[in-house]
């Protein structure tokens, strides 16, 4: 076999560190290794071109380029070789850089590990074979999960190029959180007047699939092959029958049973109850744990009153199994919840801002629902305890974010600017208050951000305190708010009528429950991770499953909906072939050697093992084997590792080509 | 013996069995040996006492299967966990063979001796049921015996006190010995790869060299492809020419089996097997 | 100690989708390594069979990491648990003919865990090293050593 | 020829002396497993009562494993080491006459063609000091191949127990004789008088078979109906061939040392093994393990015999001994429907 070697310098990122010109010098000894060279940029055209060229003029069989990670160009030299003539699996990669140049500084031990890892690929490229990628269809039919503003915008531009979408919410309505916003900055617009007609057009969508009230039960499959069992949890309602004309919630006689999730607990709502009003779809659901006929069989009040008979206490949780071709997860976030330490959680607790123990103490979230004009107080400025209108209110920012001490490294990225808008928005309703806000740093990056905050400051006369707040206590009924002002470099005491935490933006406690279904990383804190952060943002590791919004970190209302066009640009990408062409790193049975012990089967997570009966010339079967399905397998090599044989193995990481890295290393 | 005799005539003749695979004396000794009857005849020289050591099990996978009719086999309750472990992973199924167990008061380590406490084979110590279950007829009568003392279990013990450089250098000792005649690999009932992970030369994992090298790697992978499931009969140290202390690495891994997952292979055909299936909840403290 | 001038040769099978992606990331994050671990992709820890490690030694390893998915975290689904059963047995066995666990090494490293992929290689390398050199392996691959080489 | 007399205390001190000047010294072991190289005289055993070691002594003439060449690639061209020479002086104690026998017949095969340096040069360097054998079982037959317990044949020095823990020594060769006269006070020299009878515990194994009359069965039974009954219960492990003084067969394979060099190495094979025979194309001649075990058989008794005019067997009972499954060759044998 002849061996061509090329060795990138990557510009400085990897010739800094290491000698790439003695790289190439010591790989030109290899035994195999014909050709040799090394080049500033390999992954660009004229790179690119010198390795076709060597290819062609040398007749190489087989390529190794020492460069940056092959998560990064192995598809690049890939298809750079099968440019010049060979197959493209005749290529291995040598991570210089990630694995080398960028976390060693001495450049002779540096080098060193280059001509090894550069060993280690010429080694196994000796094993590799030719190979064709496998193809498989493509089910042109997405799943949204979560049906908040992301969810909503990725479900109308899939289904508005014409491909079917299931969209997934576990609330009984989407809108999300963006519909208990109040207005939206920098521009003040109401938020529910913009997002309304676009739950409508979900709704009423023929290529939309709505399932409400509902949760992903099981992901089976791969990319462009998904089953999906969704578990539809039983409302209590029929939903073919129900015509939302509100009746039963009226009529349900437990008025104030439970907090009324929708205006975050600042009012009640009945066991029977519609989200709120804009609720899409516009069906009531039983909240059985506080109905009474759930507790004594009793009342049936709104059985009773419904006309078309559509209340059905009896009605269980059902499953439904959908064939998706493409995943794209929009789960969104929670507020973090200041009063308790969440479970299994690197968070701590946040315990002195007294939130849970005062009143009007409330978060972001909350005041968003006291200024809207559809809030619990039609959109007057009035605090919780006793419906007065505050005076003085103190808005914090960084409640846990950027706070490591409780759990918190990151920023929450949307607080600055929505606790100017609070501020704003008290600042314009209520005229002789005083609104003051204390901050670490104001981070107002985007289009009109920085103007909206100057004008908090300057035209509605916010005054922004640089520091933190150390204490909160009550006294004389005010709430005294004691911080520092680090830039006057004195201890700052407010007495307030109401405090607003900008408390940090945390994933949905069940996102890591979700990710594992899916295959999909996620940090310590939940959000789900992107394949790769600049270049691959809303991608996962797992093929045709892609992210939208604050599932994968703290981002507003517009970075949200841009990331969940683009995830949707995503799964159209994948839906404009019908059939997919797929890795062929896939197991391959002897069937000679195979002795039938089926633990291969046993370890297989795709059933992509089957039996296979041998028969001799007489047709008898003489034995058992294990065969592959190339369309399940999906090439982790489990199967190979456990056959005590080496009956089976994994074409493209071939016992053979590991044996020849590990023996690489001397 | 003559029930034995019997039953095993009765399933010849009845064609229900097509061999019986049992233990013949060996002539002028009372030691017996492995004996495939094939007509009434031959099944008039089955024996079964205190000198039938072998596993038989071992044949089931080694012998050619015939076109009609059972494999019989005349199996000990420790004899049938190796059947059964069979039938777990695949390599026989319940109706191909005709199990005859026979109860048993413990078998003799060194046949030239009588049986006694001190004369008692390693796997009759470990023995918790010495009436097999789950076979198609039993025979004879299991006395009680007095168990001696545990020379595996100990011999463990003391190597696990030793430093690592001490039990290296123990192996290392022992493993030289190793001829690599695979004579251990061939009495095991349960190695029965067409092809073992040894001979395959592309690539040779296992050096086919008695290099202690090669005797390392070929004596680790052995004790561990019988990981969780080694049945504990221990003719593979029996086998063993050079005396190598085999069983305490077998030992070794049912003791794991059995502190990690209250796991004893062969003892359920139902039950699935400890390799090929996980927990959750499997031991993670050693992974940082 | 004799040791602080040894260097040590560690062999790392890690998987592609976590913990490569996680020294990636290490890299990407320019966070500083000792030179001494050399990677070996495969897909899946799944994928690692102990002969692997065996043959780590033959060439001349004095220690071995294995580093994968965390548990539930497997882009293969359940690649890491029958793995980690695996090692389960195969380190008590390495343990029990005397290649004991401070040579031998397993840690679950996601993507985003770049930090923690350097806290275990060099905390990996730093154990090694003052282990020592693997003699007892190093005098059994002797016999391999090309005959100029072998040091009468 | 002439007569010495010796005692265990001398022999002890020869092996200290033998080790100072750095011999490679090969004793059986306590345990009667095998024969090793022992560097201390406490370590000798030398037990003419004691049953034949599991495993013979021929590993230390045939290696069960040795180097031939080792070869290294560089980049476009393979150079090729030779091993280490096999230089030094060798003495093996007390070999029983079914072992050190072993040697003159293997000597056949390894030169009637090509001539194997390395055995020669081993056997060249070795003294193989020989010891009358007061030793039988039910699995002896040395007296059945032309062999006896008093048999020198592959002996350079042979040793007879006499009482008081006192050995008759016989120079049997001249490597054997220049050997006793290097180390002179270990043997003095003693008259025919001196030798005082030796009276055998044990009787000698009885003879169970006619090797000729095996030899003419053997010629014309190659399709015999005996032999699938006779291998029947063979495992096919290679425990008989490895222990056995006599087989010689061999693998030769290379290895690799590291990526880019690698050694060619001769290694024990055996007959029973399934792969022996089996091709590339997986075609195998000797399909079942009666046809191996005929193979066995027939090469000790019949194919030697043809070529070398000997007989492939020295009797000693080692791969009966050992038979995880009790299959006794002599019986097999001796059972022959002759």
């Amino acid at each position: 076999m002849k061996i061509g070697v090329f060795i990138c310098y990557c510009g400085e990122n990897i010739g800094r560190t290491v000698d790439c010109a003695a790289v190439a010098q010591a790989a030109a000894k290899f035994p195999g290794v014909i050709h040799s060279e090394d080049y500033k940029y390999m992954c660009s055209d004229p790179g690119q071109n010198l390795i076709k060229q060597a290819i062609r003029e040398k007749q190489l069989d087989a390529i190794v380029v020492g460069s940056c990670s092959p998560h990064m160009h192995e598809k690049t030299f890939r298809k750079a070789a099968a440019g010049a003539g060979i197959n493209p699996y005749m290529v291995e990669i040598a991570n210089l850089r990630e694995h080398c140049s960028w976390i060693h500084d001495d450049i002779p031990s540096a080098t060193k590990k280059a001509i090894e890892l550069t060993r280690i690929a010429v080694e196994k490229v000796k094993y590799n074979e030719p190979l064709i990628p496998i193809r498989v269809p493509v089910t042109k039919r997405a799943l949204v999960i979560g049906g908040g503003i992301s969810g909503i915008q990725a479900a109308l531009d899939i289904a508005n190029a014409g491909f079917e979408v299931v969209l997934v919410e576990k609330e009984p309505s989407i809108g999300g959180h963006m519909s208990q916003l109040s207005e939206t900055f920098p521009t003040l617009d109401c938020s529910q007047c913009i997002l309304t007609p676009r739950m409508v057009e979900v709704y009423q969508h023929p290529k939309i699939k709505l399932l409400t009230y509902s949760e992903v039960e099981n992901v089976e499959g791969f990319i462009g092959n998904f089953k999906v069992t969704i578990r539809k949890k039983a409302r209590g309602v029929k939903e073919d029958l129900c015509t939302g004309c509100g009746l039963c919630v009226q009529k349900c006689p437990i008025r104030k049973v439970a907090k009324n999730e929708f205006e975050e607990g600042l009012a009640n709502r009945p066991a029977m109850y519609v989200p709120f009003p804009q609720a899409v779809p516009n069906l009531p659901v039983i909240d059985r744990s506080v109905c009474t006929y759930y507790k004594s069989g009793k009342c049936q009040m709104c059985k009773k009153v419904c006309g078309r008979d559509a209340v059905d206490f009896e009605q269980q949780d059902s499953f439904v199994t959908e064939d998706i071709g493409s995943i794209i997860v929009a789960t969104g976030y929670k507020l973090y919840t200041i009063d308790k330490k969440p479970e299994n959680s690197p968070i701590q607790g946040y315990g002195e801002y007294g939130y849970g123990k005062y009143t009007d103490v409330i978060n972001g979230l909350q005041f968003e629902r006291i200024a809207s004009a559809s809030g619990p107080t039609s959109g007057e400025i009035l605090r919780p305890s006793d419906s007065k209108v505050p005076k003085k209110v103190v808005f914090i920012q960084c409640v846990g974010s950027r706070d490591e001490a409780k759990g918190f490294t990151y920023c929450s990225k949307i607080c600055c600017m929505y606790t100017a808008k609070h501020a704003m928005l008290y600042k314009h309703k209520v005229h002789d208050g005083e609104a003051y806000v204390f901050y670490m740093d104001i981070r107002a990056g985007g289009k009109m951000y920085e103007e909206f905050v100057r004008r908090a400051i300057e035209e509605d006369d916010v005054k922004y305190i640089r520091g933190r707040v150390s204490k909160i206590y009550e006294e004389d009924g005010k709430y005294i708010v004691k911080g520092e002002d680090t830039i006057a470099g004195m201890q700052v005491i407010i007495d307030a009528d109401m405090v607003v935490l900008a408390t940090a933006m945390v994933a949905q406690p069940e996102a890591p429950k979700l990710a594992q279904l899916l295959g999909v990383p996620y940090d310590k804190y939940g959000f789900l991770a992107e394949v790769h952060p600049k270049l691959r943002p809303v991608e996962t590791s797992s093929g045709g499953i892609f992210l939208a919004g604050a599932c994968h970190s703290p981002r507003d209302i517009p970075e949200s909906v841009a990331m969940a066009s683009a995830a949707a640009a995503k799964a159209l990408v994948l839906f404009g072939s019908d059939m997919l062409e797929r890795e062929p790193v896939i197991a391959k049975v002897n069937a000679g050697t195979c002795a039938g012990c089926f633990y291969c089967q046993k370890v297989c997570a795709y059933n992509a093992i089957e039996q296979k009966e041998i028969k001799n010339r007489a047709g008898e079967v003489i034995k058992v084997v294990a065969y592959v399905n190339e369309g399940l397998c999906q090439g982790c090599g489990t199967c190979n590792a456990t056959c005590p044989s080496k009956s089976v193995e994994l074409v493209g990481f071939k016992d053979e080509q590991i044996f020849n890295e590990i023996c690489a290393l001397y | 013996m003559e029930a034995l005799q019997k039953i095993a005539k009765e399933a010849l003749a009845s064609k229900e069995a097509a061999f019986i695979i049992g233990y013949a004396r060996v002539p002028g000794s009372q030691k017996t040996r492995p004996f495939i009857a094939r007509d009434e005849a031959e099944a008039g020289q089955l024996v079964f006492d205190e000198y039938c050591q072998n596993n038989l099990a071992v044949y089931l996978t080694r012998i050619a299967r015939p076109k009609e009719g059972k494999m019989g086999i005349v199996a000990k309750s420790c004899d049938v966990r190796a059947i059964v472990a069979l039938l777990q992973e695949n390599q026989i199924k319940r109706n191909e063979v005709y199990i005859i167990g026979v109860n048993c008061s413990g078998v003799v380590e060194d046949p030239a001796q009588p049986l006694s406490k001190e004369n008692l084979a390693g796997k009759c110590n470990m023995c918790q049921a010495p009436q097999p279950a789950g076979t198609d007829t039993v025979v004879g009568e299991a006395k009680p015996y007095e168990r001696a003392d545990d020379k595996v279990g100990k011999l463990l013990a003391q190597l696990d006190s030793l430093s690592p450089q001490e039990r290296f250098a123990f192996w290392e000792a022992e493993f030289e010995k190793c001829v690599k005649c695979y004579a251990c690999r061939q009495a095991c009932p349960l190695c029965y790869c067409e092809q073992c992970i040894a001979d395959k030369s592309q690539p040779r994992w296992i050096e086919s060299s008695a290099s202690v090298r090669g005797n390392f790697a070929w004596n680790m992978i052995r004790a561990f492809h019988l990981a969780g499931r080694c049945i504990g009969c221990g003719e593979c140290s029996r086998a063993c020419p050079a005396d190598i202390p085999l069983m305490l690495l077998n030992r070794k891994m049912g003791m794991i089996a059995m502190k990690e997952f209250n796991y004893r292979h062969g003892s359920n055909m139902d039950d699935p097997t400890l390799v090929g299936s996980y927990n959750n909840s499997d031991r993670n403290d050693f992974i940082m | 100690m004799a040791n602080e001038n040894f260097e040590p040769k560690i062999t790392c099978f890690v998987c592609n989708w976590c913990t490569y992606t996680g020294a990636d990331l290490a890299g990407t994050s320019r966070l500083k390594q000792q030179p001494n671990a050399r990677l070996i992709r495969v897909p899946c820890t799944g994928r690692i069979d102990p002969v692997f490690l065996i043959k780590a030694f033959e060439t001349g390893a004095d220690g071995v990491l294995v580093s994968g998915c965390h548990p539930a975290d497997c882009h293969y689904n359940t690649g890491n648990y029958h793995a980690r059963r695996r090692w389960i047995f195969f380190r008590e066995l390495l343990n029990t003919v005397g290649i004991p666990e401070s040579r031998v090494h397993f840690s679950w490293v996601s993507a985003s865990e770049g930090k923690k992929w350097v806290d275990v290689v060099n905390g990996v390398i730093d154990k090694v090293r003052q282990e020592g050199p693997f003699e007892g392996y190093k005098k059994i691959n002797n016999e391999f050593a090309l005959p100029e080489e072998v040091e009468v | 020829m002439n007569y010495y007399i010796t005692t265990d205390e001398k022999l002890r001190e020869l092996v200290r002396t033998l080790a100072e000047q750095k011999w490679n010294i090969i004793s059986a072991d306590k345990q009667g497993t095998r024969f090793m190289y022992i560097n201390d005289g406490k370590d000798l055993t030398v037990d003419a009562k004691a049953r034949p070691t599991k495993v013979s002594a021929k590993q230390f003439v045939f290696p069960k494993s040795e180097p031939l060449f080792f070869f290294k690639k560089e980049h476009d061209d393979l150079k090729l080491i030779d091993p280490q020479a096999v230089q030094q002086k060798t003495v093996l104690f007390g070999a029983k006459p079914c072992d050190a026998a072993g040697l003159p017949i293997m000597e056949k095969l390894f030169n009637w063609d090509y001539k194997d340096e390395f055995f020669n040069k081993r056997v060249e360097n070795t003294v193989v000091i020989g010891m009358a054998c007061d030793y039988t079982d039910e699995y002896c037959f040395c007296t059945s191949v032309g062999l006896a317990p008093d048999s020198e044949k592959g002996s350079d020095v042979f040793l007879v127990p006499g009482a008081d823990n006192h050995y008759v020594v016989k120079e049997v060769t001249p490597k054997g004789a220049a050997f006793i006269a290097e180390f002179k006070a270990i043997f003095s020299e003693a008259a025919q008088g001196d030798i005082k009878a030796v009276s055998r515990t044990q009787p000698a194994p009885e003879k169970k078979f006619n090797v000729d009359e095996v030899k003419n069965w053997l010629d014309g039974h190659f399709e015999s109906e005996y032999w699938s009954k006779a291998g029947e219960t063979c495992l096919g492990c290679a425990q008989c061939a490895f222990v056995c003084p006599v087989c010689h067969c061999f693998d030769i394979v290379d290895e690799n040392c590291a990526a880019d060099c690698g050694r060619r190495v001769k290694n024990w094979d055996a007959c029973q093994f399934g792969l022996f025979t089996k091709h590339a194309s997986g075609h195998n001649p000797r399909e079942t393990q009666p046809d191996r075990y005929r193979q066995r058989v027939s090469h000790k008794f019949k194919y030697y015999q043809d070529k070398f005019g000997e007989t492939l067997c020295t009797g000693c009972g080692r791969c009966s001994r050992n038979c995880a499954v009790g299959i006794d060759i002599a019986e097999i044998v001796a059972n022959i429907p002759m």
